[in-house]
C-alpha cells in the first residue's frame, strides 16, 4: 500500500484536528466545544453535503447512479444479515441485534471526511454517492430490529414498537435534512445555488475541522469504555470495516465506479453509525446496550477509518483501477 | 397553606411527555419540568449523547392530594419499570395565592 | 400576477429550506435547530442586515430618504389605529390591543426574505430601507399599549408599566442590534467594512437558509394551534396584510420610490411582528394570550408573505411602476 | 443538623429577579435557580418562546427558619398572585458545614 | 412506597463529581444532577463566568437509607465547608417499580 | 502622539461592536448573545489564530522568533515578581497572588484585535508572537500561586494544589487548542491550509465583532462592580499596562522587532487574563477574591488596552522606530 496517501492524509487539517481532540483528553485537559455546537456543526454538514451533493446529481449523471444505488441498498440490507450470526454467538440477542444494525448502517461524518480527502486530492466525485449515504443510513435498523423481533417472546408489543422504529429510522432529523438538503440542491441546481457556495463549500473545510476536534474529544472520552469490553468486540470492530471495504471494492470494480466514487463506497460500507443507530434503538431496543454499540462504532471504527482506513482504501483502489 | 403531596419523579427524557400525559389524565393541576438533568443509576451514567441527543433525563416536580396519590403512582409505576427512574413522594404545603 | 415570480421565489433556496422546516413537522420527525443557535442566527441577521444597510445608507442618497422614513413611521402609527376597532369587535381589549401592535410593527425575517429575492432578481435595493425598518419595530408597540390603557380602570398601574414598556420597546435587544449595525456600517463606510464582508454578504443567504429552516419547524409547531382558533383571527391574518400592502402600494408610488425600495416598503407594511411585539406585550400587557397574536403573526402571515407574499407583490409592483 | 423550612417557587423567568430581591429584604441567606425550566399550569404550557425568547419559567429554592416563614410568605404571594406559579413549604433538616 | 431520606446539595460545580464519588464509596443507589444552577449564598451570587465558564454551581439530588445516613453527611461536610454551598435532608418516600 | 490612529482604531468595526455591546449595558437593553455563542466564538478565534500564527511561522523566519520568545517569557515570569509586592500593601495574600497572576498573564482577544488592527493599517506581523502568546498565559499563574503559597502556613495542602494548577495552567483548554492550532498550521504549512483559509481568515473579522459586542455587553455589566472597589485597584489596573507597555517597548526596540511585531509584543505585556487565570485560581487560590481580580483585568485594563492602548502603543513605536 502507499505510504504517502497515509501521509497526505494524515496533513489533512481535518484528521489533525481529530488528534488534537484525542490528545486533549489524553492530558486530560478541560477543552470542549460547549453543549449545542457539536449538533449544529453536524446539522451543518449534512446540509451542505446534501445541498452540494444534490447539485452534482443533477449536472453530472453518468448512468451508474443506478447500479450505485442499489449496490448500496444491497449492501445496507446484507451487512446485518451476515453480521448478526457471528455477533449472536458472543452476545444477548438485543446487543448483537443493535451492533448489526450499526455497522449496516453508515458514518456521515467519515463519509464527509473521505470527501474533503478527495476534494484535497483533486480526485472528482458524483453527487449521487450523497444520495447513497441516506439510502443506506435506515435500511440496516430495520432488518436488525426485525431480528431482535423475531427472537423475543412478545412479538406484540415488538409489532407496535416496529412502527415507531420505521419512523424514527426514516424519519430521523439527520436523514431527513440530508435527503431534504439534497432534494433542494437538485430543484435550484448550479445556478440556483450559487449565493450558497461560500456557505456549503467555502467554510465546509473549516467547520468539518471543527466538528472532527469535538469527535477527538468525544472519542477520547470513550476510549476508558474499551477496557471494560471483550476482545470479542474489539476484533469485530475492526475487522467488519476490513472485510466489508473488500466487499464493497469488488462490487465498485463490478460495476465500473470511477476512483473518487469507489472510495466513498467502499467508506460507506466500512463505516458504522453512531448517531441514527442509538436514536432509533432507544426506542425499538431499549435493552440493547449503548455502552456496546456506540462505543465500537465511534471509539475504534469511527477513528480506524478516518485515520486510516480511508488512505489505505483508496491506495487499494488505486492498484486495481 | 393547603397541606398536598409533593411528587418528584426522573426518568428518560423521552418519557417525560408520558408521564406529563398520565398527569394530566389524572387532573393533576400543573407541573414543572427540568428538561435535561445528568443521572446515575442502574442502568449506568446517563448524561445525555453529545451527538445523537439521546440517552438523557428529565426532572419533573407536581403535586396532587392524598386522595388522588395512589391512582396516580400506579399509572406512573409502569413507565419507570419500563425505562428506569425514579419517584419520590413527599409532604408539602401549598402557599394560595 | 406573474407566475414566473411566484416560481423564481419558490426556487429561493431560504425559501426552500423553510418549506423543509414545515415538512419536518408534518411528518413528525425529530429534526431541530438546537437552543441558542436560532437565536444567535437571528441576532447574525440583524447584524449583516444594519450593518450592510449602513453602508448603503452613507454611499447611495437619492433624496428619498426622508419620505420613506416619513411614510414608514406613518404606517407603523396608522395600522394599530385602524386595525384596533375591528378586532375590538371580536376580541377582549388586551388581545384587541397586542393583536393591532403585532400588525403595526415589522417582521424582519420578511423583510430580509424580501431583500435575498431583490438580490437574486438582481434588483438594486436602498440602505434607507433598513433604517425604515429599524424604524417600524416599535411604535405601533406604544400605540397598542395605549388603546389597552385608555380602556383600562386601573391607570395608576398601567402608568407605571409604559415607562417599562417605552423602554422595552426602544432598547429591545434586536432593535438596539439592528440600529447600532446601521450606525456602525454608515461611520465605517464601504472601504472601513470591507473586511465584514465575507462575514456579512457572503455568508448571508446560507445563514438566512438556516434559519429559514427553523422558522419552517416553528411556524409546523405552531400550527396545531390553528385549530383552537376562530374564524375571524384567521381571516385577519391574510386580510390585514393584503389591505396593508395596498396601502403601502400606493403610498410608495406616491413617494416614488423605485421598483426594490417599494417591494421592501409593501413588505414591512404587510408583515407582522412574533419577536419584538411579544417580549414588549410580556411587560406592558401580560393578559393578553400569545397563542393568539404570536400565531396570528407566525402560523399565518408570516408563511402567506414569505411564500406568496412577496412575489405577488413584486409582480403587483411592476405592473405598476 | 437544624430544623428549618425548605422553600420552592416556580414563576415567570422575569419576576424570578423580585422574588430573590423579597427574599433578600427578609434576610434569607441564600437561594439556588434553575434558570430555565418548562412548566404547564392554569396559564398553558410555557417551554420558553425560541424567537423572541420570553415566556419561559424559573425554578428558585431557599430555606428559611419557621419564625420568618409567614412574612416571606406574605410578601411572595402577590407576586405569584399577578403572574402566576406555585410556592411549594417543606420540612427539611439543614446540614451545617 | 419504602420511607428514604432525601438528600439534595449545590455546590461549585466542580466539586460536584467529589460529592458523587463520595456517595459512590458510600453506596448509594444512584443520584440526579442539574449541571448549572446559578446560586447566592455566603460567597455572593454565582450564576456562572461567561468568559472562562467557571463559578458556577450545580445540584444534586439522591436518597439514602436512615441508617446510611450519618456517614454520608460527615463525608459531604468537609467538602461543602471548603467551597461552600449547602445540604439539605428531608423525608420521602421512594415508589418502588 | 498620532491622533489619526486614534480615530483609524475607533473606525474599526471590531472596536464599534465593543462600544455597541456597552452601550447596550448602558441603556438597559436585553441585547444579550445567548449562553454558549460566546465561548464558541472563543474558540474560533483561537483556533483561526494558532492555526495563521503556524503557517506564519514555519514560511517567514527572521531569526528574530528566539529572541521575542525569550523576552515574552521573561516579561511573563518578571511582572507577576515585581507586581506583587506593591499589591501586597494594599491586598490580601491571595488577593496580590491572583491580581499579580492576572497582569503577568495575557489576554488573547486584546492580542487579536491588535492583530486585525494592523491588518487594516497593512502592517506586516511575524507568526512567532502568536507562539510567544500561548507561552505567556501560564507561567506567571505559576508565580503568582508560588508566592501564596511561600506566605501561607499549610504548604502541604497546597503542595498538592500545586500539581493540579500547574496541569490547569499549561492544559488549559484554551491553551491547548491555541497551542495545537499552532502545530497543525505549521504541520500543514500555507498549501495545506488554503482550504481552511475561508473560515480562518475571511471569517475573522466578522466573528471578532461579534465577539467583541459580547465582550462589550461583558465589560459594561461588570462596570457596576467597579464602585465596590478602592482607588488602588483602580490605579494599578491603568498604571501596570502603561508600564508595561513602556518596558516592552524598550525591549521590543532593544531586540529590534518590526513596527507590527514591536506592537503586538507591547500588546501582551500591557494585558491582563480574564480567562486562563480565573479558571487556574479557582482550583489553586480558591480564596482569592474573583470580584477583585476578574474585575480590574476585564473592565478597566482590557477596555483602556483596546480603545486607547493599542492605537497609544503604536503612536508610540511609530515615533521611536
Ligand atoms: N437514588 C436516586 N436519587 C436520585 N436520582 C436517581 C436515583 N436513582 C436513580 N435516579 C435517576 O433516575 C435515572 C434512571 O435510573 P435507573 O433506571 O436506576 O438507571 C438515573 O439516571 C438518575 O437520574
Ligand atoms: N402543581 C404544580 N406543580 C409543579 N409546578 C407547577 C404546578 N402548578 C403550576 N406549576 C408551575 O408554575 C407555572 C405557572 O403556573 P400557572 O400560573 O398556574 O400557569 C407553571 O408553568 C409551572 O411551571
Ligand atoms: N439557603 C440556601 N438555599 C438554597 N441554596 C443555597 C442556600 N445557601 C446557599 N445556597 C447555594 O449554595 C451556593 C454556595 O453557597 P455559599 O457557600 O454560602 O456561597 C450558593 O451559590 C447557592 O447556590
Ligand atoms: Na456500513
Ligand atoms: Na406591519
Ligand atoms: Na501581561
Amino acid at each position: 500500500m502507499n505510504a504517502d496517501l497515509i501521509i497526505a492524509n494524515l496533513l489533512n487539517p481535518p484528521v489533525l484536528f481529530f488528534l488534537l481532540g484525542g490528545l486533549a483528553v489524553l492530558v486530560k485537559s478541560d477543552l470542549e466545544l460547549p453543549a449545542p455546537i457539536p449538533k449544529a456543526l453536524s446539522l451543518y454538514l449534512l446540509l451542505a453535503l446534501g445541498f452540494k451533493g444534490g447539485i452534482a446529481l443533477r449536472e453530472n449523471n453518468d448512468g451508474l447512479a443506478l447500479p450505485a444505488l442499489c449496490a448500496a441498498l444491497l449492501m445496507a440490507l446484507a451487512t446485518p444479515i451476515y453480521a448478526f450470526p457471528i455477533l449472536r454467538r458472543r452476545m444477548t440477542l438485543p446487543d448483537a441485534a443493535a451492533v448489526a444494525a450499526t455497522y449496516g448502517s453508515v458514518s456521515a461524518v467519515t463519509f464527509v471526511t473521505a470527501t474533503a480527502f478527495l476534494q484535497r486530492l483533486g480526485e472528482p466525485q458524483s453527487g449521487y454517492m450523497t444520495a447513497a449515504l441516506a439510502l443506506m443510513e435506515s435500511p440496516a435498523i430495520a432488518v436488525g430490529v426485525l431480528f431482535a423481533r423475531l427472537g423475543q417472546r412478545n412479538g406484540d408489543d415488538m409489532r407496535s414498537r416496529f412502527a415507531v422504529l420505521l419512523h424514527e429510522a426514516m424519519l430521523n432529523g439527520s436523514v431527513l435534512l440530508l435527503v431534504g438538503s439534497l432534494a433542494i440542491g437538485y430543484v435550484v441546481g448550479g445556478a440556483g445555488g450559487e449565493s450558497l457556495k461560500p456557505f456549503t463549500e467555502a467554510l465546509f473545510p473549516g467547520l468539518l475541522s471543527l466538528f472532527l476536534l469535538d469527535m477527538g474529544l468525544v472519542v477520547g472520552r470513550r476510549l476508558g469504555d474499551l477496557r471494560r469490553m471483550g476482545a470479542f468486540p474489539i476484533a469485530f470492530a475492526f475487522g467488519m470495516p476490513l472485510f466489508n471495504a473488500a466487499l464493497g471494492m469488488g462490487i465498485a470494480r463490478l460495476i465500473g465506479l470511477p476512483v473518487g466514487d469507489a472510495l466513498l463506497f467502499v467508506v460507506l460500507c466500512a463505516s458504522a453509525s453512531y448517531i441514527a443507530v442509538p436514536a432509533a434503538m432507544r426506542q425499538a431496543l431499549p435493552q440493547a446496550n449503548p455502552a456496546l454499540y456506540v462505543t465500537m462504532a465511534l471509539a475504534l471504527t469511527f477513528p480506524f477509518n478516518v485515520v486510516i482506513g480511508i488512505p489505505l482504501y483508496l491506495s487499494v483502489i488505486a492498484a486495481f483501477w | 397553606m393547603r397541606a398536598i403531596k409533593r411528587i418528584e419523579i426522573v426518568t428518560d427524557a423521552l418519557e417525560i411527555e408520558r408521564v406529563a400525559q398520565v398527569l394530566e389524565q389524572h387532573g393533576v393541576s400543573g407541573y414543572t419540568i427540568v428538561p435535561h438533568v445528568v443521572g446515575k443509576g442502574e442502568r449506568g451514567i446517563r448524561r445525555g449523547d453529545e451527538l445523537s441527543g439521546v440517552f438523557k433525563n428529565s426532572y419533573l416536580l407536581t403535586t396532587c392530594d392524598e386522595s388522588q396519590l395512589p391512582a396516580l403512582i400506579e399509572a406512573i409505576r409502569p413507565i419507570l419499570g419500563q425505562r428506569g427512574g425514579i419517584c419520590l413522594v413527599s409532604d408539602a404545603w401549598w402557599v394560595q395565592h
